[in-house]
């Protein structure tokens, strides 16, 4: 594992009064997939927010790369490497499949402000699109509108336009939830696939205990908005505070 | 027993500023009042305008709490409101003209009746009249704001145009019931009959809807309801009649403004709904959309300033309800008191 | 060639293709088809027009933003051209100085606006903007030493614009070969420019952004778009636009008031159009204005003839002499947003499908 | 044919000012022709365009009635909005232009061109008849107008002509134009009023709706010995001066004021054929088409030139008698009437008794178009 | 067995000009957890949505408690006695949680011993009661959309995919929850991704592929015989 990319220093959010987010201090490196547990409620998809920009810190600091982007405004700290895909998916409901992937590619590319040639005309920016919406196994629904997908064909979607953006900080919430078991592999396969490239750091929040144990380098657990435990999967797993926490009692059959 | 974990959120301490920031609408309301009393340098001239700018303020609560109730709770930009106003109006001016005899008495109790029996057919002619409404004009724009916009635009041309073909062109002119003519002096100041009917009018109708508001699920299921319809239905509810409802009580309260409105202003047109819709418009968005206490709060403020200010400095007043509107924005971006709060 | 020059946006229906290219050839040849002061005077304004509703659906239909201040950066185009010939005397300097003091005014007002309150939600937006506009609406009103108050602004325009320069003796199929010929191929040809240049931008990459934004621009953020920054810029194209249309009224009217360029009503007729014609298309504007202008110039005509034919009857005729006009107008309102929920360029797209 | 154009804003707010100034204008061609609606076997045929209240509408109107259906001379507006508009072009045309009932001082004035005459009153005519009327040794008067030019120039216009009165101005104020509630107004004026010795009057120029006389009438300026004062309106607005009994001012026109065969005959007519008496607007519209009845009868056709030379200090009888078209600015110089209001049950509307007729040179109307 | 509380028999719905529910025919029976599996987009939402008039069956029918549905409107199938958890959950946000549940209590006033015991199996719900739902985290929202279809009796529940985001922990109480539902005596309706879950939890299961119901028995049966899932579901779900 090689130098650190993502820091945050004591990072905290509060609602009213209501800590949501408490003093999270934690560092991710280059290449490593982090799985980030805890109950619900426990402040997981806060912390992305405060990182990805969605929500403004109470408290503390996130660094990317030696540089402070607490204060930076969403679409900045996109363009700088921090990716994110949604826990409750967040797409363009009336564009067709590909044009939302296109639109990444766009954002990318930076050409947003051109005003004068036409957006067909980009060639270099429809075909890669065309290849991700294939990567995620859409093609047959490319000039669909995203309304009319299946709740499990749109969570796929959400992870497309994550791995279109291909940030240096990949940032995923729950990506399977609501996904059919023969189609979970398809983003799981995705997901490994980055991990293999080893330049791109991966956060990774899930609920199933079998994709964690198999993907994960590391676990972090929030309990309470606070760090609880960050450590190796196997040792995590085994705390007390997992479980008694998170875990709860197996599943008995009824 | 069961075996989920406890999960107890960290709380901390509330500061100052938090806990007074619920009351945060009432104290401007409180400081304008004192501000007017140490600007003002005459006693009188400072009591006369403070009543009666709560007591405009009123008139406008009642005319603007129709809209806020539709506007607030179904997400219904209702630019036709001031065409109720104006039926309303001209409805009930019409049922005074009849009484002609009990307004012309210089008895309080007659002039009441016959205006209580003018109130009550206004808002039943616009409470079917905004039955009518909503069944013709609105029902095919929920949800769609600029649609609602034009439709109800063009739902506004077509009556202020039927007033005309029923009522014929010219302003009428009426006086009010012979009793609330005048004004009371008082401490030097003149506090006129009129405005302190209006007064109570607007307090009894404001602390109704707040009650069915705060004690009825009428409020829950329309919010919900413009939220996520099919989950409504799907819990139960005949959504389409509760909305249908709403929107009639919203039309009848405009109603009920338009006769308290013309008969302040002792001429009606077509168009005299239509003239104080911005004023309107300006109330329910510093009130916060929806909220029947920002509605009353922000008409009070606007009343008691524009007093203020046009006693202090004329040309100001040009102006001033804008610059209070655009204030309240940057202290709150979603108006005093935000009903729709998640997002 | 032709589809570079649309960019792209084919009308995708026979009818609407049929109707466009009609309308493009009527305004064309209008004073040698329809010679006649009223009926020229129409096509201009349907020209203009066009300008000022595509500009408004540039921002509505492609950028998600409701504004109220629409008429108010037509307003400044405008008393742009009319002040600068009122002060800078009669020559084509005067109008191009006009116009372009009134393009870059009407755009720092739209930035400055926008910077402060495209972060607010839509609907207080829209409402900032109406209070804004009718601010302005008050200030030209008070400051009448300059802006001639509520009575408005005469002056005069360059001769060769006039009716009263005459280029050739004699008539072509009617029309007279004057100064107001030129005049209407200016604002024809303006019109022409204009639209083609917004229906450029609204497919250009930019456009694609904007209907992003539109869709969902908390995603739109997330991938990395400013949306703000989008936000002001399109508000600011936008209110250019709208100011070139109003120097283009200035131009063919020789007048300018506050009831003329500045009034809420005129807002209104431009969401109609624009609504009518179907949003976020432009060819929606053209079949909108097109429509609303003829109607509010000969509805009144139409119903007069219809009203004559029933008189007698009880009630009817009343309800249909041409006094109330605005009465159907109202009901036409109605009607088409029933009818034609995505506008009537919507509507034909739609049944090709 | 002889080809007129009436061009006027038919719909919109001020609809019920434009159907009487049309019935008068008709009357007045019907009068002036002894029903026949002919001059010299010439039949005299009436175009109606609608402005609807706009000035572009106003413009390109006026320019079809003259380029297009080529009349002969037009009529209008009711508002001054859009005759100001409507002025360039006739100019540009070369045809006469009667304005009637717009009332703005700048049409004779400012913005004047020798096609445009004017049989309306024009408002220094309206100020300078209500300083007469409200003048005198000791009086002291407020004014209340409309925060915009037509209110500033109203009030300018009466403080001249209250100038060598000896009548003093206390206080000017000023409201915007769509003020609905005079309280704050009212305290300013009582304020500025209260420690003034003499007889005190409020004068109030108001154009349009939400009129303030009968807001401040109830906040009782008795108390402190005000009494209000205000110029004549339509019946339907004469209807809240009931709350004024003894209020005195100047108006333009009432029926039973004028006194003269003209005006008996427009009494008459108009009770039969409407069966109400004729407005305010209706004697205005009535004059202008005698005028214009005459004016071609004098020219002997309707060239332009000649009507114009026709017209340039013409006088003709109207129902408020004798009319003059000033021959430097095309003002009809008229008499207005100083009114007291009577109270009587029986009818409508207060009524305006007339105290004294201001005949022509009773009033000293400044020529302002140079 | 008893007659099924709930029976579509050919029911086919249309969605725009798609044709998205082919002939579906599904017992519900009475007492019983029935499990509808199968792939993303086959219309497993579909049919729950058909079933309770959000979309209209355009052939066949539907029959509640031997009453035939398929025409009524929505509000009154609702009130014959049908919870529905939506997929999308459905939650108001702008209204805080106690809304929420005090609009789902269609009949009246909350019962408090029921809301104890929702409390109980769902605590985050009494801490947020007075918050606003979309302020709430994911796994909370879902919590809050299942208590709500729980709040009052119901002879019927159709519940979209209830675990997804849920904790492992919430997962397990949520399951004795349904449990107890069911030992109430309710019917339940579950369309369910967690194999685990749904053989923990299912009497009874039909699969679903491509707008029908390609298999339906014992949920015992699919979960024991891994060539009948590899043949209905394309892979082997003893894997997870
Ligand atoms: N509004 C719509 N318009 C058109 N097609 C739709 C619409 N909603 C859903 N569909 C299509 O209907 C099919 C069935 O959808 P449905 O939501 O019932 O699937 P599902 O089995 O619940 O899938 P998932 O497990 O992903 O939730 C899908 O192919 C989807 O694309
Ligand atoms: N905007 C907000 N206002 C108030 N409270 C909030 C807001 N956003 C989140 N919270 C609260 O913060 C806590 C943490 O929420 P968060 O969404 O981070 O949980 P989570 O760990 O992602 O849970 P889950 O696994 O259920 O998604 C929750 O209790 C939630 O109610
Ligand atoms: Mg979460
Ligand atoms: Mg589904």
């Amino acid at each position: 594992m090689s130098h650190p990319i993502l820091e945050t220093r004591d990072l905290s959010v509060r609602f009213g009064g209501h800590v949501a987010v408490d003093r999270i201090s934690c560092t991710f490196r280059t290449g490593e997939l982090t799985a980030i547990v805890g109950p619900n409620g426990a402040g997981k998809t806060t912390y992305f927010n405060l990182i990805s920009g969605q929500i403004a810190a109470s408290a503390g600091s996130v660094v990317l790369n030696g540089r402070n982007i607490t204060r930076m405004p969403v679409a900045q700290r996109t363009h700088l490497g921090i990716g994110r895909a949604f826990q409750l998916t967040n797409l363009f409901p009336n564009l067709n499949v590909l044009e939302n992937v296109r639109l990444v590619i766009q954002s990318k590319a930076g050409r947003g402000f051109n005003m004068l040639s036409m957006a067909s005309d980009h060639d270099d920016l429809t075909m890669p699109a065309e290849e991700i919406v294939e990567r995620v196994r859409l093609t047959g629904h490319a000039h669909q509108p995203v309304s009319e997908l299946s709740h499990g064909n749109q969570r796929k979607l959400e992870v497309a336009l994550l791995i279109a953006l291909d940030p240096l900080v990949y940032m995923f919430d729950e990506p399977t939830a609501g996904m059919s078991v023969d189609e979970a592999p398809v983003v799981l396969d995705l997901i490994a696939e980055l991990k293999a490239r080893k330049d791109r750091t991966i956060l990774l929040v899930e609920h199933k205990m079998d994709v964690i144990r198999t993907l994960a380098d590391r676990i972090i657990v929030l309990h309470n908005g606070a760090l609880a435990a960050d450590g190796e999967p196997a040792e995590v797993m085994a705390s007390d505070v997992v479980r008694d926490a998170y875990m709860g009692r197996e599943l008995e059959d009824g | 027993m069961t075996s989920s974990p406890d999960h107890l959120p960290t709380m901390a301490r509330s500061s100052l500023s938090d806990r007074l920031a619920p009351y945060g609408p009432i104290l401007i309301l409180v400081l304008l009042v004192v501000f007017g009393f140490l600007a003002i340098p005459s006693m009188s001239s400072w009591l006369t305008l403070t009543v009666s700018g709560l007591a405009m303020g009123m008139m406008i609560f009642i005319m603007a709490s129709g809209l806020t109730l539709v506007f607030g709770l179904m997400d219904v930009i209702n630019f036709g409101h001031g065409a109720f106003v104006s039926v309303g109006a001209f409805v009930g001016v019409s049922f005074l003209l009849l009484l002609q005899h009990m307004t012309g008495a210089p008895s309080l109790l007659l002039n009441l009746t016959a205006l209580l029996v003018a109130i009550i057919g206004a808002m039943l002619a616009t409470g079917i009249m905004g039955w009518a409404f909503e069944r013709v004009i609105v029902k095919p724009v929920y949800g769609a704001h600029l649609k609602q916009i034009l439709v109800t635009m063009g739902g506004l041309i077509v009556v202020e145009q039927l007033i005309i073909v029923l009522w014929g062109p010219e302003e009428i002119y009426i006086t009010r019931p012979e009793a609330l003519k005048g004004a009371i002096t008082f401490a030097g100041a003149a506090l006129e009959k009129y405005r302190l009917v209006a007064v109570g009018i607007g307090l009894v109708i404001f602390l109704l809807m707040r009650w069915i508001l705060r004690h009825t699920k009428i409020g829950l299921i329309v919010r919900a309801g413009v939220e996520n319809g099919e989950m409504v239905e799907a819990l139960g509810y005949r959504l389409r009649l509760v909305f249908v409802g709403v929107f009639m009580a919203g039309s009848a309260l405009a109603g009920l403004g338009g006769v308290l409105w013309g008969l302040y202003q002792e001429v009606i047109t077509a168009h005299m709904g239509n003239e104080v819709m911005i004023l309107i418009f300006i109330v329910v968005i510093i009130g916060g959309l929806g909220s029947v206490e920002g509605c009353f709060i922000g008409a009070l403020l606007v009343g008691l300033l524009q007093n203020y200010v046009a006693f202090l400095e004329p040309k100001v007043a040009l102006i001033s309800n804008i610059g209070l509107m655009v204030a309240i924005l940057m202290w709150r971006p979603m108006g005093m008191i935000p009903v729709v709060k998640a997002k | 060639m032709l589809t570079k020059l649309l960019s792209g946006d084919t009308p995708r229906s026979p009818v609407l293709a049929v109707l466009l290219i009609g309308i493009l050839v009527c305004l064309a040849l209008a004073p040698f088809l329809f010679p006649g002061v009223r009926s020229v005077d129409t096509a201009a304004r349907i020209c203009i027009f066009i300008v000022l509703v595509a500009s408004y659906d540039l921002m509505l239909g492609y950028g998600g933003i409701v504004s109220f201040a629409h008429t108010m950066f037509f307003g400044i185009g405008a008393y742009g051209v009319a002040l600068a010939c009122t002060h800078l005397g009669r020559g084509f300097d005067a109008l191009l100085v006009g116009s372009v003091a009134g393009a870059l005014v009407a755009a720092t007002l739209a930035f400055v606006i926008g910077l402060f309150s495209l972060r607010v939600r839509a609907i207080f937006f829209a409402m900032i903007t109406l209070a804004v506009a009718s601010a302005v609406a008050v200030l030209v009103s008070q400051l009448s030493a300059i802006t001639g108050g509520e009575d408005g602004l005469n002056y005069r325009i360059p001769r060769e614009l006039t009716p009263a320069f005459k280029f050739a003796d004699g008539q072509i199929l009617g029309a007279r070969l004057n100064g107001k010929l030129l005049n209407y191929y200016l604002i024809f040809g303006s019109t022409l420019l204009i639209f083609l240049l917004l229906l450029r931008i609204v497919h250009s990459p930019f456009g694609r952004v904007l209907q992003a934004i539109r869709e969902n621009d908390f995603r739109a953020e997330a991938i990395g778009y400013r949306v703000v920054y989008y936000r002001v810029a399109v508000t600011c194209i936008s209110a250019a636009a709208a100011a070139l249309a109003g120097s283009l009224y200035a131009i063919w009217l020789r007048y300018v008031g506050p009831d003329t360029t500045l009034s809420l009503e005129i807002m209104i007729d431009v969401l109609l159009m624009v609504v009518i014609g179907g949003m976020g298309t432009m060819y929606g504007a053209v079949i909108g204005a097109t429509i609303f202008v003829l109607a509010q110039n000969y509805l009144q005509a139409l119903m007069s003839v219809a009203s004559d034919a029933l008189t007698g009857l009880p009630v009817l005729p009343e309800l249909i002499s041409a006094d109330r006009w605005l009465l159907w107008l109202g009901v036409l309102f109605i009607l088409s947003v029933y009818f034609f929920p995505t506008g009537i360029v919507g509507r034909l797209r739609q049944r090709r499908r | 044919d002889i080809k007129i154009a009436h061009i006027y804003g038919k719909t919109g707010p001020l609809e019920a000012y434009a159907k009487q100034s049309h019935d008068g204008l008709m009357l007045g061609l019907e009068y002036a022709t002894d029903g026949t609606m002919e001059i010299d076997g010439e039949k005299i045929v009436v175009i109606e365009k609608d402005t609807q209240l706009k000035p572009e509408n106003g413009k390109v109107l006026l320019a079809e009635a003259y380029g297009d259906d080529e009349v002969d001379l037009a009529i209008g507006p009711v508002s001054s909005g859009v005759a100001l508009a409507m002025l360039p072009v006739a100019q540009e045309y070369e045809k006469l232009l009667i304005v009637e009932p717009a009332v703005a001082d700048s049409i004779t004035g400012s913005n004047w061109n020798r096609y445009i005459f004017r049989t309306a009153r024009n408002s220094s005519q309206d100020a300078v008849a209500n300083a007469i009327a409200l003048a005198g040794e000791d009086v002291n008067i407020a004014t209340l107008a409309q925060d915009y030019a037509f209110g500033r120039d109203g009030v300018a216009a009466f403080k001249e002509a209250l100038e060598g009165t000896g009548t003093n101005i206390v206080h000017e104020e000023y409201v915007p134009t769509d003020t609905t509630d005079f309280t704050a107004a009212a305290e300013r004026i009582f304020n500025a009023m209260k420690d003034v010795e003499g007889e005190k009057k409020l004068f109030v120029i108001w154009a349009g709706g939400g009129n303030p006389m009968g807001k401040i009438q109830a906040m009782e300026p008795s108390r402190f010995g005000v009494e209000l004062a205000t110029g004549g309106n339509i019946l339907a607005a004469m209807a809240s001066y009931k709350d004024f009994p003894g209020m005195e001012g100047a108006t333009y026109y009432y029926y039973e004021n004028p006194n003269n065969d003209v005006n008996d005959w427009l009494v008459e007519t108009h009770q039969e054929r409407f069966g109400s008496p004729p407005d305010f607007f209706t004697a205005g519209g009535m004059s202008a088409g005698i005028a214009i009845v005459e004016a071609i009868k004098k020219a002997g056709g309707t060239d332009t030139e000649d009507l114009i030379a026709a017209m340039e200090g013409m006088e003709w009888e109207t129902p408020k008698g004798t009319m003059k078209f000033r021959a430097e600015d095309h003002q009809a110089m008229q008499s207005m009437y100083h009114f007291k209001i009577r109270v009587d049950p029986d009818v409508e509307w207060a009524i305006p008794d007339l105290v004294r007729e201001l005949t022509i040179d009773d009033l000293p109307i400044p020529i302002r178009n140079k | 067995m008893a007659d099924p509380i709930l029976t579509l028999s050919g029911v086919k719905t249309n969605i725009a000009q798609y044709h998205i529910l082919q002939g579906v025919d599904l017992d519900v029976p009475r007492g019983q957890v029935t499990m509808l599996l199968g792939r993303n987009g086959v219309g497993k939402t579909t049919t729950l949505r058909s079933v309770i008039g959000l979309w209209r069956a355009h052939e066949g029918t539907i029959l509640f408690d031997g009453e035939d549905i398929t025409r009524r409107p929505t509000p009154a199938i609702a009130r014959m006695g049908i919870g529905f958890v939506p997929e999308d959950m459905g939650i108001f946000s702008d209204l805080t949680v106690e809304e929420n549940m005090t609009l789902a209590a269609v009949s009246g006033p909350v019962d408090s011993a029921r809301l104890d015991w929702l409390f109980s199996v769902f605590p985050p719900l009494k801490t947020f009661w007075k918050g606003y739902a979309g302020t709430l985290s994911g796994g909370q929202k879902q919590m809050l959309c299942i208590a709500r279809a729980m709040i009052e009796e119901r002879k019927l529940y159709l519940i979209d995919e209830p675990t997804k985001g849920l904790a492992p922990a919430i997962i397990s109480t949520m399951a004795r929850a349904l449990r107890e539902l069911k030992a109430q005596g309710a019917s339940i309706l579950l369309v369910e991704q967690n194999f685990a879950v749904a053989r923990a939890l299912g009497d009874g299961a039909a699969v679903m592929d491509d707008g029908r119901i390609i298999w339906a028995g014992a949920m015992r049966e699919l979960a024991t015989d891994k060539d009948l899932q590899e043949r209905l579901m394309g892979l082997s779900l003893e894997a997870s």
